[in-house]
């Protein structure tokens, strides 16, 4: 039977571990399977967790988050026999499929929907850490920004720089409080569990917040202008279902990522908004609108 | 503009430091009675637990108040059953406080809540909303959004820095917390009980904790969520040896915080003249240089109250 | 309470063991209250830190980064200083490892490499130690705070480092390109292959020796050296220090510098030894189990051995368990480590006059208890 | 309830009366079935050597520890004394040997402390105030209430504690070497207003090691001996020399010996022009001149708090002047490069320090460890670093034998000896480096007879090989006993330099109370 290692923010980190979970989930519901989990505490387990799961039988191996690719690399070799899935990181070898997500295209998406729902111009982004990923999310945030409107004045904050910055709500609430203060009416989070508090404090201004990773629209019904949904529950779906080496790179495209429309937010989301939205969309399936990736370029230019 | 500015760092500033003057004032009274206090995150943590929980159970702010300084209190008297009553290491003790709180609450919100570790999200009914909100219309922004549009528990906090140095400094209690802090043989020879004294110092010390645990998740943010102290506890613990174990100067330590904290904030992303962009890294790190080097500029030795750490013994 | 004293063995012995029963029963009433069983718990942990090589090795593994932190506090203790910044330090160590492995990692056999990472380890965490230790020596800036605020920019420092840095480009994760094989530090598996004997692969490394070298090393250097003796009389009174002639700034520094270095070779097992590659917060939170672990040791290093063994156990047993029980989550682990530093730590002594008195019931320990 | 008493009770009723006590520490058995009793209305005298019990019997009296057997009954009624605070309600009221108050408190708020009459100090303090100015008048017992108690000189500190114990209503005072800190006119003083509450009608027991103040103000004493009662007996039946024999369970010979003619040599230690002016900006020291000459014991007179310590401190080189100069076997000394403890030691000058607690040893190291404190440097202590623990231990044991330290234990640690002892132990290290220049700072405080005469003798010994001694103490009967050459300090300056044999006690106490300092007179 298969098993997944979740990353440090754990399983119900309201975003990314969390859409794995779901996927999951949904996958022992249809199957009725039986699937081992285990959420790191620090890094040396990342090796042990998924050496100890291969060698228990499970096959195959879902590991969630970039920072398992040491460790995957390692053990994969150890276990050719063993499927293994990385998410987020690409690791060369016969047995692991890779599973990358075009966030920059998803990002530009829900940039496009934050400046034109914005009344003020101004825009905010608040990710969890200065790392690569999040200033994937950021480029591609601001590229759409300035794509709708491109006299935009985009506002930009890191939390933290201890793992505490994805848990740390009231701070998040603060930096929020400050976009707004500046003029921002709309912000985008990249942030873990550190987003409710953002979140909470868009509600708490009347302004507009954008979840990420997982559909987070119910959070705040009302306040939460969509979000920038990652299909990490679908691709962790089909690697239970059949798991297949190689690399997997999900865009609009493959319906990898996306901006989320439901009951939620289906009232906040202007109809013209939502037009353009999919305009953009479509431009960028066609190939229309490249939008740079960070991890390409990282001066992010375009 | 520049008004707005001013007036949103000050609001900021006053938001940012209330737990931490909370804590810091918690910690003056369990220090000055001799009592160290490493345990500062770890009520905060479970006390902001506590009151998220209840709060979301019972819909109550009350409740959710009494909830959070009844957790912190109990740990108190934890503390002080461990280190008052039975000498045992007041530095161990309060790091195992902090240990436990950052795991069982956890664990516990885990269990009662099924959102790893998170709680509902309280109603506007619960949380602590702004007494005035129309402050900055009517006042401006300098004095409206800077002074006048917080919650209760901001001006609750700077009143309490007045109330703890009264007590402190013109009530019997504190005479005797004051003088238990410096020669607790003294105390017992005065026919006055240490522990007793101890005891309710580390009482008021839970309360104060309670109450700034309430604050994070009723004011600033809405549910708990785990580790959501994030090491303010630690931070408080600084302001409050800045300040010299004295209620006041702690509030200036924590006010410098809240604005080197917040200036941090703003700065990140400007371009500043001569030196351009500087990386994100540098304006975080920011507060914490600021306050090494005025603790190294300005702050001579600390004087830490007499006793502090020494469990008492009966015999010498 | 005047109950008599306990016998020298039993409180070194039986008591300590009676306080982690005591710890485990609390720990497993709240497992019961959360709805799992204690027992199975409890065993499963057992054999998960103990029943296997691998699970022991994983123990050792743990308890080597332990050792350092704890003698790095338990140093700096003897010396009056309260260091709290073990965490930063060991973050510097760890920086000062990886930052010699990546420039020189492609130009030295291991013979000369190693050593020169373990010494950059130390010196990175001494010099970051050295800094708060001028400021208490010589501006008087309180260390508690400065320690705080100097862990802080440690972190900030290495994510700067790495992310702008040195991190591999076009790499997604946060970390280094991986260390050249002259700059890893054998694991137990390669020291064992070596002799033939079949080891199963752990992060268990000669770091591990290098721990335990440490310590005897700060036992020596307290007890049984002049200058050990100076740094004590410093920690101790600091009147005695000055009418004997001892500057007491001076042993700040050196005391901190000592701890800090010690601390920093944490960077060794974590960096050198297992990751082989820098990466964010592998220090983990380890400087301050450090302290706990130095006072539960009484700040001497036979103690703090036998408190780091129960800590990497309890890590260890934690993650097995975890394995196994789903539903078991990490933060369980983490309050029983809280329970444990609670009564074998802080209330250490609670039980004593209560396990008196029951010993002293037996006529034979009242005999020995007498004479 | 008892009968089974000593003495059969005499006519007057007992204020106090303990029976068959006894109380243990570890292995020490500190009081061993000690019984006392005391007629209200008098003075009753407690003796015996360091380490005797004394003290200890005083806490279980005061409820400071509890007794392991034995009864207590105050003013006839039983006493259970669980805390100090029963034994305060109970009328009794103690004097530490070591100071109770809180430095950073106010001499009213050290007063009031725990007997505050109000919750808002304000108001306590306007009530208190009034009631302690008239009973500073009855008593003459008088303090700057206003005054941080750690500003304030050792005497005022002394008349605080009593002003605390009186305005608590004691009606049994019991002092615990009151006078070990006080000069000749502050002990009269105190002896004063003793004598005056006993005709008000208290009792006091009073613990000391000064047969003189037993013999003037005691009508009963009490001796002890290793933790039990060896003597009891009315002043009116004994005298000075019976009470030291059964003290120390031996003759000893107190007073003056007569002195030697000892030739005093060239000069070895040469201050001058020494200035010291402390933290608060107060000058300590008036650019004093001092000269030390081998074979001669200078004694340094005056009221603690004149600029001695200070004296002591700057020669020692723990503290550097701020004008001023000393010479020390051949080396000149600035205040730009002042010598250090180190070097002074290097020069074979030892110190023996006031405060042995807070400088002369490190309380929690073993006695052992303790023992070397200052001379780690020496090859023969550190060869190559390390330590040689196995010569300490043997030095140290042999500086027990030969000081008689009590008990001879190399291994516990220095804080768990009584006073005496660890000023024994102390002064066997210093005197054991043969030193050429000996600073010594109240060698004898709270040292029992036996030990004095020990320690008396020891510097004699040392004067015969020809140190260079100079002794700051504020017992002038000690500083005549041992002093060859007597200098006199008021208020940092030196007022009068006497030979001992021209010196009277009456003029040098005048000397030492000039509070503005005269012309510095006949310079012999
Ligand atoms: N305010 C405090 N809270 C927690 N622990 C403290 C505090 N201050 C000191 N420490 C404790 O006191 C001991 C001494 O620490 P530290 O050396 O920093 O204080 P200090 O020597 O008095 O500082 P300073 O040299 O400024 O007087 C440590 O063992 C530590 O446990
Ligand atoms: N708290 C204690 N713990 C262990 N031993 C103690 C303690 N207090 C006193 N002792 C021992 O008990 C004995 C009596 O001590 P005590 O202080 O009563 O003597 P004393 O007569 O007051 O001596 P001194 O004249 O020096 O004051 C001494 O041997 C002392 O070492
Ligand atoms: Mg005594
Ligand atoms: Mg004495």
């Amino acid at each position: 039977d298969p098993a997944i290692v979740y990353d440090m923010g754990g399983k119900f980190d309201k975003s990314f571990n969390e859409a794995a979970y779901r996927g999951l989930q949904k996958w022992k519901k249809d199957t009725g399977k039986p699937v081992l989990e285990f959420e790191i505490a620090n890094e040396t387990q990342r090796e042990q967790a998924l050496r100890r799961l291969a060698e228990r039988g499970a096959n195959p191996i879902i590991a969630v988050g970039f920072s398992q690719a040491g460790a995957v690399e390692k053990v994969a070799k150890e276990f050719p026999k063993v499927g293994f899935t990385i998410i987020d990181m690409v690791v060369k070898h016969p047995n692991v499929q890779s599973v990358l997500f075009k966030e920059h295209e998803g990002s530009f998406l829900v940039g496009v929907i934050a400046a034109l729902t914005s009344k003020t111009g101004k825009v905010g982004f608040i990710g969890g850490m200065d790392i690569p990923l999040i200033r994937k999310f950021q480029c591609g945030y601001e590229q759409g920004v300035k794509y709708a409107n491109p006299k935009a004045e985009i506002f930009v904050n890191m939390v933290g720089t201890t793992g505490a910055a994805w848990s740390d709500p009231a701070r998040g609430g603060e930096l929020a409080r400050s976009h707004f203060a500046r003029g921002a009416d709309v912000i985008f989070a990249a942030a873990g569990g550190t987003g409710l508090g953002i979140y909470q404090a868009a509600k708490d201004a009347k302004k507009f917040a954008i979840g990420v990773d997982s559909n987070q629209n119910y959070l705040q019904p009302g306040t939460m202008l969509t979000s920038m949904v990652k299909r990490v529950e679908v691709s962790v779906y089909d690697a239970l279902q059949a798991h297949k080496p190689g690399l997997q790179i999900l865009g609009l495209k493959e319906d990898g990522v996306d901006y989320a429309l439901d009951q939620y937010n289906e009232k906040v989301i202007a109809p013209e908004v939502k037009k353009k939205a999919d305009e953009a969309k479509a431009d960028i399936i066609a190939g229309k609108i490249k939008v740079a990736d960070f991890m390409a370029d990282p001066t992010c230019k375009y | 503009m520049d008004a707005i500015l001013a007036g949103t760092l000050l609001a900021s500033t006053l938001r940012v430091a209330t737990p931490l003057i909370l804590c810091a004032l918690a910690g003056v009274l369990a220090e000055r009675s001799g009592v160290i206090d490493l345990g500062l995150e770890g009520k905060m943590l479970f006390a902001a637990f506590a009151a998220a929980a209840t709060g979301s159970l019972f819909g109550s702010t009350v409740v959710a108040l009494l909830a959070g300084c009844g957790v912190a209190v109990l740990m108190s008297w934890l503390h002080g059953f461990a280190t008052v009553s039975h000498r045992g290491d007041q530095v161990v003790s309060g790091m195992a406080l902090n240990i436990i709180a950052y795991g069982l609450t956890a664990v516990l919100a885990i269990a009662w809540f099924q959102q790893g570790g998170q709680t509902p999200p309280l109603g506007d009914g619960v949380r602590l909303r702004p007494l005035w909100p129309e402050a900055s219309a009517t006042l401006g922004p300098v004095v409206g959004e800077g002074l006048f549009a917080h919650n209760a528990l901001v001006y609750v906090a700077l009143l309490l820095v007045a109330g703890v140095s009264f007590f402190l400094y013109r009530t019997r209690l504190g005479l005797r917390l004051r003088a238990v802090g410096e020669n607790p043989n003294m105390v017992d020879a005065a026919g006055l009980s240490v522990s007793r004294l101890r005891y309710l110092a580390l009482t008021l010390n839970g309360v104060l904790c309670g109450l700034a645990g309430a604050y994070l998740v009723l004011a600033q943010s809405a549910a708990f969520s785990p580790n959501m102290t994030a090491g303010r506890g630690y931070m408080a613990l600084a302001a409050m040896i800045f300040g010299r174990w004295k209620p006041v100067p702690a509030l200036a330590a924590c006010l410098l915080f809240g604005f080197l904290d917040t200036i941090a904030v703003r700065l990140q992303g400007v371009k500043l003249p001569h030196l351009g962009e500087l990386p994100v890294q540098a304006i975080q790190a920011l507060p914490y240089l600021l306050t090494v080097v005025l603790l190294a500029a300005f702050i001579g030795r600390n004087v830490a109250p007499a006793a502090l750490g020494r469990p008492y013994v009966k015999e010498h | 309470m005047s109950a008599p004293a306990l016998p020298r063995w039993a409180d070194v012995v039986l008591l300590p063991l009676v306080n982690l029963a005591a710890a485990l029963l609390i720990a497993g009433a709240v497992m019961a209250l959360v709805g799992q069983d204690p027992r199975e718990v409890l065993s499963l942990m057992a054999k998960g830190a103990f029943g296997t090589l691998r699970g022991f090795s994983y123990t050792l593994y743990y308890t080597t980064t332990f050792i350092f932190t704890g003698l790095a506090v338990a140093v700096a203790a003897h010396g009056g200083l309260f260091n709290i910044g073990a965490e930063g330090q060991a973050t510097l160590g760890g920086l000062g490892a990886g930052l010699v492995a990546l420039w020189l990692g492609a130009h030295l056999p291991a013979a000369v490499m190693l050593p020169v990472m373990v010494l950059a380890a130390a010196a990175f965490g001494a010099a970051w130690a050295l800094i708060p230790a001028y400021l208490q020596a010589y501006r008087g800036s309180h260390i508690v705070i400065t320690t705080i605020m100097f862990n802080f920019l440690a972190y900030t420092l290495l994510v700067y480092l790495l992310v702008n840095v040195l991190k591999a480009p076009g790499s997604m994760a946060v970390e280094s390109a991986p260390f050249a094989p002259s700059a890893s530090l054998p694991n137990a598996q390669e020291v064992f292959a070596w002799f033939g004997i079949e080891w199963p692969s752990s992060p268990l490394n000669l770091s591990f020796l290098l721990a335990l070298v440490a310590a005897v090393l700060v036992y020596a250097y307290l007890w049984r050296t002049r200058a050990g003796y100076r740094l004590r009389t410093v920690g101790a009174s600091a009147g005695a220090a000055e009418y004997a002639g001892i500057p007491p700034a001076h042993q700040i520094l050196i005391a901190m510098g000592i701890s800090g270095a010690l601390a920093g070779l944490v960077g060794v097992n974590e960096i050198a030894g297992v990751n082989r590659r820098l990466l964010l917060d592998f220090v983990a939170g380890a400087g301050f189990t450090g302290i706990a672990v130095a006072l539960m040791g009484r700040n001497h290093p036979v103690g703090i051995l036998l408190a780091s063994l129960l800590f990497g156990a309890l890590f260890q047993g934690g993650a097995e368990v975890g394995f196994e029980m789903p539903q078991f989550t990490r933060d369980m682990v983490v309050t029983l480590q809280g329970f444990v530093i609670l009564f074998s730590g802080a209330m250490a002594y609670v039980l004593a006059p209560y396990l008196s008195r029951l010993l002293h019931a037996i006529p034979a320990v009242a005999k020995r208890g007498a004479t | 309830m008892n009968d089974h008493a000593a003495h059969p009770t005499p006519a007057p009723p007992l204020a106090v009366r303990m029976a068959g006590i006894r109380k243990r520490f570890g292995p020490v058995l500190a009081n061993d079935d000690v019984t006392l009793e005391v007629a209200s209305g008098t003075v009753h005298a407690l003796v015996g050597e360091n380490g005797a019990g004394k003290s200890t019997l005083m806490s279980l009296l005061y409820g400071l520890h509890s007794p392991d057997a034995g009864t207590i009954e105050v003013f006839g009624k039983p006493a259970q004394l669980r805390s100090t605070h029963d034994a305060i309600a109970m009328g009794l009221g103690m004097v530490h040997q070591h100071f109770m108050l809180v430095d950073s408190l106010t001499a009213l708020e050290n007063v009031m402390l725990g007997a505050e009459p109000h919750a808002l100090l304000a108001r306590a303090e306007r009530m208190v105030r009034p009631r302690l100015q008239t009973l500073m008048e009855s008593t003459g017992l008088r303090v700057d209430l206003d005054a941080r108690v750690g500003d304030l000189p050792v005497g005022d500190r002394q008349r605080l504690e009593i002003l605390k114990v009186l305005f608590r209503g004691a009606k049994v005072l019991i002092l615990d070497e009151p006078t070990a800190v006080l000069t000749p006119q502050e002990a009269q003083h105190l002896f004063g207003v003793l004598s005056a509450l006993r005709s008000q009608g208290t009792t006091i027991i009073l613990i000391t090691h000064k047969l003189d103040e037993v013999m003037r103000l005691a009508d009963r004493v009490t001796v002890m001996r290793g933790g039990r009662v060896v003597h009891e007996c009315s002043i009116g039946d004994t005298s000075p020399a019976q009470l030291a024999e059964s003290m120390v369970g031996r003759k000893v010979n107190i007073g003056r010996p007569v002195a030697q003619g000892a030739v005093p040599g060239e000069v070895v230690l040469e201050a001058s022009g020494l200035k010291v002016v402390d933290a608060m900006g107060v000058t300590r020291l008036h650019g004093l001149d001092l000269a030390l000459r081998a074979g001669q014991i200078v004694g340094v007179a005056g009221v603690s708090g004149n600029g001695q310590s200070e004296l002591l401190e700057v020669l020692s080189g723990l503290r550097v002047p701020q004008a001023g100069s000393v010479r020390l076997a051949g080396e000149t000394f600035a205040p730009t490069r002042w010598l250090t403890p180190r070097t002074a030691r290097r020069l074979h000058l030892a110190h023996v320090p006031e405060d042995r607690h807070a400088r002369a040893m490190v309380l929690d190291f073993a006695a052992w460890e303790s023992g070397i404190l200052g001379y780690e440097g020496l090859l023969c202590y550190s060869g190559g670093g390390f330590l040689r623990r196995r010569r300490m231990r043997e030095d140290t044991r042999a500086m027990m034998e030969r000081f008689d330290v009590r008990p001879r234990a190399p291994e516990l640690a220095s804080g768990n000896f009584s006073g005496g002892n660890q000023q024994k132990l102390v002064l066997a290290r210093e005197l054991g480096q043969a030193p050429r220049v000996l600073i010594v700072g109240q060698p004898t405080r709270g040292v029992d007879i036996g030990a004095i005469e020990f320690i008396h003798g020891q510097l004699r010994q040392m004067r015969e090989a020809g140190c260079a001694i100079l002794l700051v103490s504020s017992e002038l009967d000690e500083i005549l006993a041992l002093a060859d050459r007597v200098v006199v300090m008021n208020s940092g300056r030196i007022t009068g330099e006497r030979a001992v044999e021209a010196c009277t006690e009456a003029e040098l106490g005048l000397l030492m109370a000039h509070t503005e300092a005269p012309k510095a007179e006949a310079l012999a």
